[in-house]
């Protein structure tokens, strides 16, 4: 069976992308959904089997790859990680792919998306499947592959075929993070499969040193490929400029799943992690200078999928905090809150820009409620998700976070502080996105008028998707309520007791840790939840003041007037994408040219040529005989030999 | 006696025909020439005893190769002043007759005593029954391969003579 | 009867074959004909390769072996065999120039029957080179390869193709004219200990009591031979004016086959037979290596011209296998390493192959290599835009296709023994994705920019017979690494671990009737 | 008839002739003169040939002066073919044109 859900999307990939070609956009749609539809159904039944054995489940294919010392066999693995993370996939990804079938309508290649979107649910789902770190590495670049091609899927504009090697090549400098852990890993314990590593760190942790340093350098080097992947700081820049992609892509992709398969890495190799805490520390503090620092941009973009972009980057900071402090069961929580309400609000923003016939400035809607009352009310949903209202899926999972982060030893109240200002710019950013796009007058451009329609709802099997994922965005919350509000009504924390087993924690730091969760009393819990509460509704507040029925040139007239230089900075996302270009892009370009125009051509060509001259020149000194002359050669010849003839005979 | 003395007859003929080959300007009279010294020293390998020899000698030297000469010289239809210029022969006179006399003193030298004593009446009177006879037993491959160089040699002028058909390629 | 006779010469067989069907050739009376024997004798050559193959038994040597005296009186030998170092090269060798003969089909230029009779010419000497256990035959055999190339760019090249042509056997011959040297030396330091002359390589091999300072001439000898050949920063610079001046074909062949010829011999020869010096120059030549990687990288990413860049990329490319050749780890070389070089050696053949290819369908369109001419070829040509991705994916090494299995256990080898040389080198993995990507986009994506690009015809089947087959391999490889790993493991391991004092071992022709995998 | 031709008789016709044939190559800038000369030293090596074969007593020597006489007919057919091809190209077939070979 597990098979199964990895050959379905494969199949649909293969059958779109060679077989089909330029026939009915019916029938690839058809197509796609069914492999992804089936898919999911697989892997429901392959989750209900390891649900009821409770074991973790081992697949072995084929021997892939030996050489040496090394093997990597193509080996699957369904535990509580790798089962919740197919459903994920599978789930929303059918959900999106249903949705993508009206939202590609007008395409002429439908059949190349489909492809590149049923290659992409293969691949990904072979990166949380696979057992070892290879067949893992095969599906991290292979979701990299796909992403490069659906971001520049509309590939006649000079800037999506950009956008789409720009990312493919940040995330293979995450990849290269990636890859050099793998070495490490294999340096050191000779194997690149998880369940082995990690009986060898259960073996390690009874030994005197348990935490040697070649652990934080193997931790150091996978955070790297993480922050590539999630797009955590300094690596994050790709995932904005991926929006150039068509939007149930970056709904997909760059929302619900890829991006989080970083979290889904270090969870993965969380056995690893425990026995860093020196990593820990720096993940810590990556993902929450993350989440504010994304957040801050994405208060004043205009663009309404670049707000949603920066949007996900900062979720995925508070994802990474979580696993920083190690509540990597917390992460994981919030991964699949995430990806639900997240996926809701840029399907949402998709089904706005559809109705807007591909509008994407914030400045140009408002009042669309009236137009399009389905999407405002699911995005509605997912927005107070999002900013964490109690009740919806965000508060617990975000909450839990933040908690968390309070009470970790090191600098624990100042991660929770990083984390609690990001959440207070989330609540005003997704609000602000919410009033200028639904609330007060309409600014749509006058001179489109003329030809577009008004804007009108969607069709069915476009919204009929947003309302699904509308109501889990509410419910898996429910699934994860925290253990002290749990207690309440007589329950626990059926995540994290769900995912206990696989959360592996080293002896020593488990004794730690739940010294830890005894300091605190409940109280105290409380208090941060409701201060957290207070100060989301305050900043919500502020955003509605601050944009419903307000003109639109209210929004650089409220931040802009006030901080000129800070409102142009953020505008310009703190100019990092031009520093990289001037400090790092354009130097190479020029050490290129350089070695390839003097270097190359010049000094080596050249000394080999020079070579050659050298010898021209000397052979023409040396060939002063060389007249040319038959007569002369042939005097010479006779002269020769009867020389040779004369002076052998005495 | 009366050998030798045709011997010395028909050598004078052969070097003083050559001579005429090499300095005449009129080419034709040079190859009319080259005739007369192919077939005197045709008449010398009758002295020698090997009328196979002469008898190809004539036919196919004298018969066949000069006429080929002839054509050529034809065809080509060169003026005399044009074909009859020399290199400046007073040096090369020179140079020749310090040839010979080195040519002479070796002969004299190599004559004492290395050449081989003549062997006496082995060869039998039929010379063409016995270089027939090697021809087809002991040089029975060596034959057949001169058969097929000049089957090479006539495709090969072939090609080389006839006028170029193929346009110049462009780079 | 037939078939024991063919079994128990398949080497000499696959070797002259070619040879002898190039002959069949010119003397075809018709271009039409000549197509179709060209042809049916690589792939004959092809079949006999795969004849190899299938009767190989991993681990068992030096397989297949024929030996026949050449000059009994010097001790040179006609020595041939196969073994798991050259088993995968000669595969490549033989599916390469089927592929080559169907792309010059249609060849339109003066002489494609003397064309298609060099390039089978030029298979024989590359198998020659491949099998031989001979010094001297090799050396012929290495030597005999230049002159059908000579030819090939020489004639059938570009505008520029004498200067290159030229430049290239110049470059080459120096290289090996010392190679020359330093193997009779060798010759006459095997008849000093063993008191018999012998070109046998397995009797080379033997050799212990050298002179330090002889090894040290000998191995720079040889190594600087396969360097030029590789060819090895700094020795590359003949190699961007060949592959431009060269005709498809022959860049293909070029970048397919002959360069590997550097690294095998590499292997071969230099490696086992001057262990001791090898340790020392090792790290020189992965330094080196590593320097080829970056900077070939650097260099192809400003390139205008499409087929400079593929040829700078192979430098970057080939540098990965050197380093890999190179990782000393202890007393032994990394297995892991190896295994990736040798791996990545078939895997560059194809890939690079490929894009050779694909350039070349370009050019035959266009009649221009330069970037600037192209731009959204996708849309009028999307097949092609399929075949260039997966190609270019085999060539930044993308897991899934061949090129990652081979880098990826160079470097992992590497890591092992050195860390700083691996963690540079994986920085060609970056900057091969940057300019292969960036070759894609100019080519593939953005808008049409001239008028001529709307109405390009999209690959025809003729080109797909021989650009599928590779795509096919180059995902193929990488997903099945096995395949093909587990016919040449035992060798390279064997190599690997006992390079300091290498035998190699003449085994039994194994049974027709019994299959591989029996024993 | 046996030993009455003595064989440096022979030797020095032959040696003369060839003298003869070789100024010939070299003095003149008529290649058909040129080629005419060849012949004569052609004939030379023939002449030594027979007086050989009559000296050692068989018939090799005449033998391989058929084999000469083969070589020297494709030699001129060759190089006539030569002679046309060059006037074709120089327009004339003076030996001093041919100069390719001038480093």
């Amino acid at each position: 069976m597990i098979w199964m859900v990895l050959a379905f999307p494969l199949l649909g990939a293969l059958l779109n992308g060679f077989l089909l070609p330029r026939r009915s956009k019916f029938l690839s749609h058809g197509v796609a959904v069914a492999a992804v539809g089936s898919a999911f159904l697989c892997a429901c039944s392959v989750f209900l089997d390891f649900f009821a054995a409770r074991r973790p489940q081992l697949h072995f294919g084929f021997e892939w790859l030996r050489a040496g010392k090394f093997v990597a066999p193509f080996e699957l693995a369904v535990d509580q990680l790798s089962g919740l993370m197919i459903l994920i996939i599978t789930g929303i990804g059918t959900l999106i792919h249903i949705y993508a079938g009206g939202y590609m309508k007008e395409e002429e290649t439908t059949y190349r998306f489909f492809a590149y979107l049923n290659l992409f649910i293969f691949m990904m789902l072979l990166l949380v499947l696979g057992n070892n770190l290879l067949v893992m590495f095969v599906g991290w670049e292979g979701v990299g592959l796909c992403s490069y091609l659906l971001i520049g899927y509309w590939f006649q504009e000079e800037a999506n075929a950009k956008a789409g090697m720009k990312a493919f090549l940040v995330n293979r400098i995450g990849d290269i993070g990636f890859l050099i852990g793998i070495f490490l890993t294999f340096r050191h314990f000779g194997t690149v499969s998880f369940t082995e590593l990690s009986s060898w760190i259960n073996l390690m942790t009874t030994l005197p040193d348990p935490y040697p340093k070649a652990i934080f350098w193997i931790t150091l080097s996978f955070f790297i490929g993480a922050c590539g992947k999630s797009a955590q700081l300094p690596l994050y820049v790709w995932l904005p400029d991926a929006m150039a992609g068509p939007t149930p892509v970056s709904a997909l992709i760059h929302a619900a799943t890829m991006v989080t398969a970083g979290i889904f890495m270090m969870t993965r190799m969380s056995f690893f992690y425990y026995a860093a805490p020196d990593t820990m520390l720096i993940v810590a503090f990556v993902g929450a200078f993350t989440a504010l620092f994304a957040a801050t941009i994405a208060l004043v973009q205009t663009d309404i999928k670049k707000v949603l972009a920066y949007s996900t980057v900062s979720q995925l900071g508070y994802m990474v905090l979580a696993c920083g402090v190690g509540a990597f069961d917390a992460g994981v929580f919030h991964l699949l809150t995430h990806a639900c309400f997240k996926a809701l609000l840029f399907l949402g923003a998709g089904s706005v820009i559809f109705a807007m016939h591909h509008e994407q400035d914030m400045r140009r809607m408002g009042g669309l409620r009236k137009h399009l009352p389905i999407t405002h009310a699911v995005m509605l949903i997912g927005v107070l998700a999002i900013i964490g209202v109690p009740g919806f899926s965000g508060f617990f999972s975000k909450d839990e976070i933040l908690w968390k982060a309070f009470i970790f030893p090191t600098y624990g109240p100042i991660l929770w502080g990083v984390g609690f200002l990001a959440a207070g710019c989330t609540a005003f950013y997704m609000v602000r996105l919410l009033c200028l796009t639904f609330y007060g007058p309409s600014y749509q451009d006058p001179h489109a008028h003329h030809h577009h329609h008004e804007p009108h709802e969607t069709p069915w099997y476009m919204w009929a998707p947003l309302v699904i994922l509308a109501f889990l965005s509410v419910a898996v919350g429910y699934l994860g309520v925290p253990d002290f509000l749990a207690h309440l009504v007589g329950g626990r924390n059926l995540f994290a007791s769900y995912l206990e087993g696989l959360v592996y924690i080293p002896t020593s730091a488990r004794s730690a840790w739940t010294h830890l969760h005894a300091e605190h009393a409940h109280s105290l819990e409380w208090g941060l939840m409701l201060t957290s509460v207070a100060w989301v509704t305050l900043a919500a507040g502020t955003a509605v003041f601050c944009y419903v029925n307000r003109p639109v040139r209210g929004i650089a007239g409220f931040l802009g007037a006030h901080f000129p230089r800070v409102h142009q900075l953020l505008l310009d996302k703190y100019r990092v994408d031009e520093c990289y270009q001037q400090k790092i892009v354009t130097p190479l370009a020029e050490i290129s040219t350089f070695l390839w125009q003097l270097f190359d051509v010049r000094i080596l060509n050249g000394c080999v040529n020079w070579v050659g001259y050298l010898l021209m020149g000397t052979s023409g000194i040396a060939s002063f005989r060389m007249t040319g002359s038959l007569h002369r050669y042939g005097f010479w010849v006779l002269a020769g030999t009867v020389g040779i003839l004369v002076f052998s005979c005495f | 006696m009366i050998e030798l003395g045709f011997f010395y007859l028909f050598a004078v003929i052969a070097l003083g025909a050559a001579l005429g080959v090499i300095l005449l300007k009129n080419p034709v009279a040079a190859a009319m020439l080259l005739v007369v010294t192919l077939c005197a020293l045709a008449a010398e390998y009758v002295l020698l005893g090997a009328e196979f020899s002469a008898a190809i000698q004539v036919l196919v030297y004298a018969g066949a190769i000069v006429i080929l000469f002839t054509f050529v010289i034809m065809l080509l239809n060169l003026g005399q002043e044009e074909v009859g210029q020399l290199m400046g022969v007073s040096k090369w006179a020179l140079l020749f007759s310090l040839l010979t006399g080195a040519a002479i003193i070796l002969i004299q030298r190599l004559s004492v005593g290395r050449l081989p004593e003549a062997a006496l009446s082995t060869l039998g009177s039929d010379n063409v029954y016995e270089v027939g006879m090697a021809l087809f037993t002991r040089y029975l491959w060596p034959f057949e391969l001169a058969s097929l160089l000049i089957l090479l040699a006539v495709i090969a002028s072939i090609v080389i003579a006839k006028k170029p058909t193929l346009p110049a390629r462009d780079a | 009867m037939l078939l024991p006779w063919i079994h128990s010469h398949i080497a000499s067989l696959t070797i002259f074959t070619p040879v002898l069907v190039a002959l069949l050739v010119l003397l075809c009376p018709s271009l039409a004909i000549a197509k179709w024997v060209a042809l049916l004798g690589a792939c004959g050559c092809f079949l006999e390769s795969v004849h190899i193959w299938h009767y190989f038994v991993p681990g068992h040597g030096l397989q297949f072996t024929e030996s026949y005296p050449w000059m009994p009186e010097w001790g040179i030998q006609y020595f041939v065999g196969v073994d798991g170092i050259s088993l995968l090269l000669i595969m490549l060798s033989t599916f390469l120039t089927c592929l080559l003969v169907v792309g010059a089909w249609n060849f339109e230029a003066r002489g494609q029957k003397t064309f298609l009779a060099l390039l089978l010419f030029l298979e024989s000497g590359m198998l020659g080179a491949l099998m031989a256990f001979d010094l001297v035959f090799f050396y012929v055999c290495w030597e005999i390869m230049l002159i059908p190339m000579y030819f090939i760019i020489g004639v059938w090249g570009g505008k520029n193709r004498v200067y290159a042509t030229t430049k290239f056997v110049l470059y080459t011959v120096f290289g090996s004219l010392l190679m020359l040297v330093a193997a009779i030396c060798l010759y006459l330091l095997h008849k000093k200990e063993f008191g018999v002359y012998s070109t046998n390589l397995l009797d080379l091999y033997r050799l212990s009591g050298l002179p330090a300072s002889a090894q040290f001439w000998l191995f720079c000898a040889f190594a600087l031979a396969f360097a030029i050949k590789v060819p090895l920063w700094p020795f590359h610079t003949w190699l961007p004016h060949a592959h431009t001046e060269a005709p498809t074909t022959g860049s293909v062949i070029l970048a397919g086959v002959l360069l590997k010829m550097g690294t095998y011999g590499l292997l071969r020869f230099a490696i086992p037979l001057f262990p001791a010096v090898f340790i020392d120059f090792a790290p020189l030549l992965s330094t080196l290596g590593v320097i080829g990687i970056i900077y070939g990288a650097l260099v192809a990413w400003q390139q205008p011209d499409a087929k400079k860049m593929v040829a700078y990329s192979s430098v970057s490319h080939l540098g990965f296998v050197v380093v890999g050749s190179c990782a000393v780890l202890h007393s032994m070389i990394s297995p892991e390493a190896l295994t990736g070089a040798v791996y990545q050696m078939i895997n560059h053949g194809v890939s690079t192959g490929m894009l050779f290819f694909l350039v070349g369908v370009l050019y035959d369109r266009r009649h221009t290599r330069m970037l600037e001419d192209f731009g959204g070829l996708a849309q009028p040509m999307p097949w092609f835009a399929v075949l260039l991705i997966i190609a270019t994916l085999g060539s930044v090494g993308l897991p899934g296709t061949g090129g990652f299995v081979g880098e990826f256990l160079i470097l992992l080898g590497t890591f092992q023994s050195s860390p700083t040389i691996a963690i540079l080198a994986s920085l060609g993995v970056l900057l091969g994705a940057v300019y292969m990507l960036t070759l894609c986009r100019k080519v593939l994506f953005g808008p049409i920019t001239h008028k001529e690009n709307t109405s390009l015809p999209d690959v025809t089947g003729r080109e797909a017979l021989v650009l599928v087959p590779l795509a096919l391999l180059v995902v193929g490889m990488g997903v099945f690494p096995n395949f093909f790993l587990d016919q040449v493991r035992p060798s390279i391991d064997h190599l690997a671990k006992t390079y300091s004092e290498y035998r190699l071992e003449r085994t039994e022709l194994p049974p027709l009737c019994c299959k591989r995998g029996d024993e | 008839m046996s030993s009455i031709i003595p064989i440096e008789h022979s030797l020095i016709l032959a040696f003369l002739l060839f003298f003869i044939g070789a100024a010939g190559v070299l003095i003149r800038r008529n290649l058909i003169t040129v080629l005419m000369s060849i012949e004569l030293m052609l004939n030379s090596a023939n002449l030594l040939f027979v007086a050989a074969s009559r000296q050692v007593g068989n018939v090799d020597g005449q033998v391989m002066m058929s084999f000469v006489v083969v070589i020297a007919a494709c030699e001129a057919a060759i190089g006539l073919a030569m002679v046309i091809a060059i006037f074709r190209r120089y327009g004339n077939i003076k030996t001093e044109f041919l100069r390719a070979l001038r480093g």
